[in-house]
């Protein structure tokens, strides 16, 4: 998914460019998530939701699935993609273990721990 | 002629604020970390600027993907808190320095330093939690005004660490030459080492961490020397925001004197790391 | 390794598009203007390009005064013909190039230049106008992809003009290092000399446009080194944009070869000028 | 009305920072007659419109009054305030008449015969 990126890091996504413009209408929807009005109806109604912010099927996909990582392989940025998660009551550790193939509890003892060492 | 009279850097990841928001401060996953703030509480507490500026990023609350400036300066008389998505933070609006950041701006541009001019702007944590950090119990209001310094820290490709530490420096000048006598704190804002996404989600490096932490006093030059990849590499993908220490970095002397510093492993998924440095001769 | 084959300065006063728009170029008031065009449109008509990089100012179309950049970038695939106030120019949509966009700004911001990236953009008389007056009938499309490279003339700071000299030298260097075997077409917009507003309104200094004329081929150095203000008192308030054209000179060889000139006034309140230059060794 | 620029020049407004924050939300209402709904709401109740985007009491009268020079010392920006012009069917060379205690006639004599030499 790093394709494009000039530099490959093991286990590291880096949004650049390309994956900017993948992900630039799911990354919009992401951000009117901040406010009530919208969050009301992307939950009475999310696919026509993702329709109207003109997403591709394979992103409206993951996000109607909650596919944290299809979300971000498909241009996300966390710090949008966090949007959702916290609109669906889930913290960035719930996703660092989603990332991570941990429960959140494993992941954060992990942290607790002094955090991951590397991939 | 304005003087730069103390740099604090620090984190500014949003748990931290929220801890604070919510009181459990004294809480054992939480105490150590502001017990550690405190001696750099006290100091700053007794040498209050007349203004501070604050180096950031927003995430995805006072700006969109549609426009990414690499750096930006706000020029208005007040911004307010972002709501993030579930209600703004519980501490001040900010007021701002237009004058100020005008003569920033001016100062700037002459020497060659692009800036996006942000007439209007909300402010998310990567602002007002080092706010906080700085000043746990604002009242009705911050210590004094604060002019807003953004950079992308967000997407590829961010200001190398070289250019971010010669906006420092050009920052440093910019304010000696402003025509009004004030005392100036800066903020360089973001880090330490942390991943959000990614098999790599989690990763700290305490080793790199530290050395930056060292360096940032003793020889900042290095750390400007690092690329992209490197910082990547050795601080994680959201750890390369350290590059806004920098510029907070080149706009004090070349002899800093260290208050305190302070680190902590994890602020939820981030090591969070506080270094004051007192710019007086 | 793409490579800049010809470089056209032009004025974008909005009442050319509007001449061609309307069918109006053989009225005595246009005719001279349009006349002194065609040995140039012959020219470019058998030199076209495969991308062309467009140099230019938005005029409250695409952007508004809340984020003003000094320099931006558009990485999109397409940007569209702005409605300005009543109905959008009878033109062609534009399509980009986001390979070559993304190559320019990583190259650029790796050498210092702190743009700002546009994703969605609206393109003003600012960007379609030199389309048209180097491609009169474009048909369904434009000759060939294009980029928009965005520039703060309006709001003073204006980037100085050596600064964007520089940022033209770098561009040029951003387009050696590209990938592709490509041609390049480079467009610098704006000017000559006009005011529009304040008791000068209605200036024009014919004598400073030919002297810049004749430099920005021979000695853009020179220009490189004139200030905002001496550009503002010989050229006009707005007729600082020609700081522009020295974006599209610095990409282009130490040496080019004039093909075609042509100055004009007036288009409405404006010294209308062209300068083709063929930049092949 | 250029006091706070960094030069002057005669008969000459720089458009900085200070007139641009000055002008700020009055070029917002200019910038929003690009649509015809907003020309609609404007044409229908224009003070009401000046209120709603936040007009100073001068720049409001202003306005309304269509005083160019005035909108130009308040912090209009030319592009913006020629929004406003273009609405009523002015042109810029009836702008620049009004600029120089001319009329559009005599301003567009003077710019055929080679345009205006200075201030
Ligand atoms: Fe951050
Ligand atoms: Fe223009």
């Amino acid at each position: 998914m790093a394709a494009e990126s000039r530099f490959d890091v093991a286990g590291t996504p880096v949004f650049d460019g390309q994956t900017s413009r993948r992900g630039f209408r799911m990354n919009k929807l992401f951000m009117s998530l901040r406010f009530a009005e919208n969050r009301e109806r992307f939950g009475a109604d999310e696919g026509a939701y993702c329709d109207q912010f003109g997403l591709t099927p394979e992103q409206r996909t993951a996000v109607l699935d909650r596919d944290w990582q299809a979300m971000i392989d498909l241009g996300g940025s966390i710090f949008y993609v966090y949007k959702l998660a916290m609109m669906d009551g889930r913290s960035m550790q719930y996703l660092g273990g989603v990332f991570t193939g941990m429960t959140e509890e494993e992941f954060v003892a992990a942290m607790r721990a002094g955090g991951r060492s590397g991939g | 002629m304005a003087e730069v009279i103390w740099g604090l850097a620090t984190s500014h990841v949003p748990s931290i604020g929220a801890a604070m928001d919510r009181g459990k401060t004294e809480d054992p996953n939480w105490k150590a970390l502001f017990d550690g703030y405190r001696p750099a509480r006290e100091w700053l507490a007794e040498h209050k600027p007349d203004v501070a500026i604050v180096i950031y990023n927003d995430h995805a609350n006072g700006i969109d993907l549609d426009i990414v400036p690499t750096f930006g300066i706000g020029t208005a008389d007040r911004y307010d808190v972002a709501d993030e998505g579930f209600g703004r933070r519980p501490v001040p609006d900010v007021i701002g320095d237009p004058e100020l950041s005008l003569h920033l701006l001016e100062s700037l541009v002459d020497e060659g330093f692009d800036l996006t001019v942000f007439q209007e702007l909300d402010v998310d944590h990567g602002f007002t939690v080092p706010l906080s950090v700085w000043t746990p119990d604002p009242g009705d209001s911050w210590p004094c005004p604060v002019v807003p310094l953004l950079v992308n820290v967000i997407q590829y490709p961010q200001p190398t660490a070289a250019r971010c530490y010669a906006l420092g420096q050009a920052l440093g000048r910019a304010i000696a030459s402003y025509g009004k006598d004030v005392k100036v704190g800066i903020l360089g804002t973001g880090g330490m080492s942390h991943q959000l996404a990614g098999a790599r989600a989690g990763f700290i490096n305490a080793e790199f961490d530290r050395m930056f932490m060292e360096a940032i006093e003793s020889d900042p030059a290095k750390l400007a020397a690092l690329s992209r990849e490197e910082l990547i590499r050795e601080a994680g993908s959201e750890g390369i925001e350290m590059i806004m220490w920098l510029i907070m970095r080149g706009a004090m002397n070349e002899r800093v004197r260290k208050v305190h510093s302070h680190y902590f492993v994890p602020a939820s998924n981030t090591a969070a790391g506080l270094a004051l440095f007192d710019n007086r001769p």
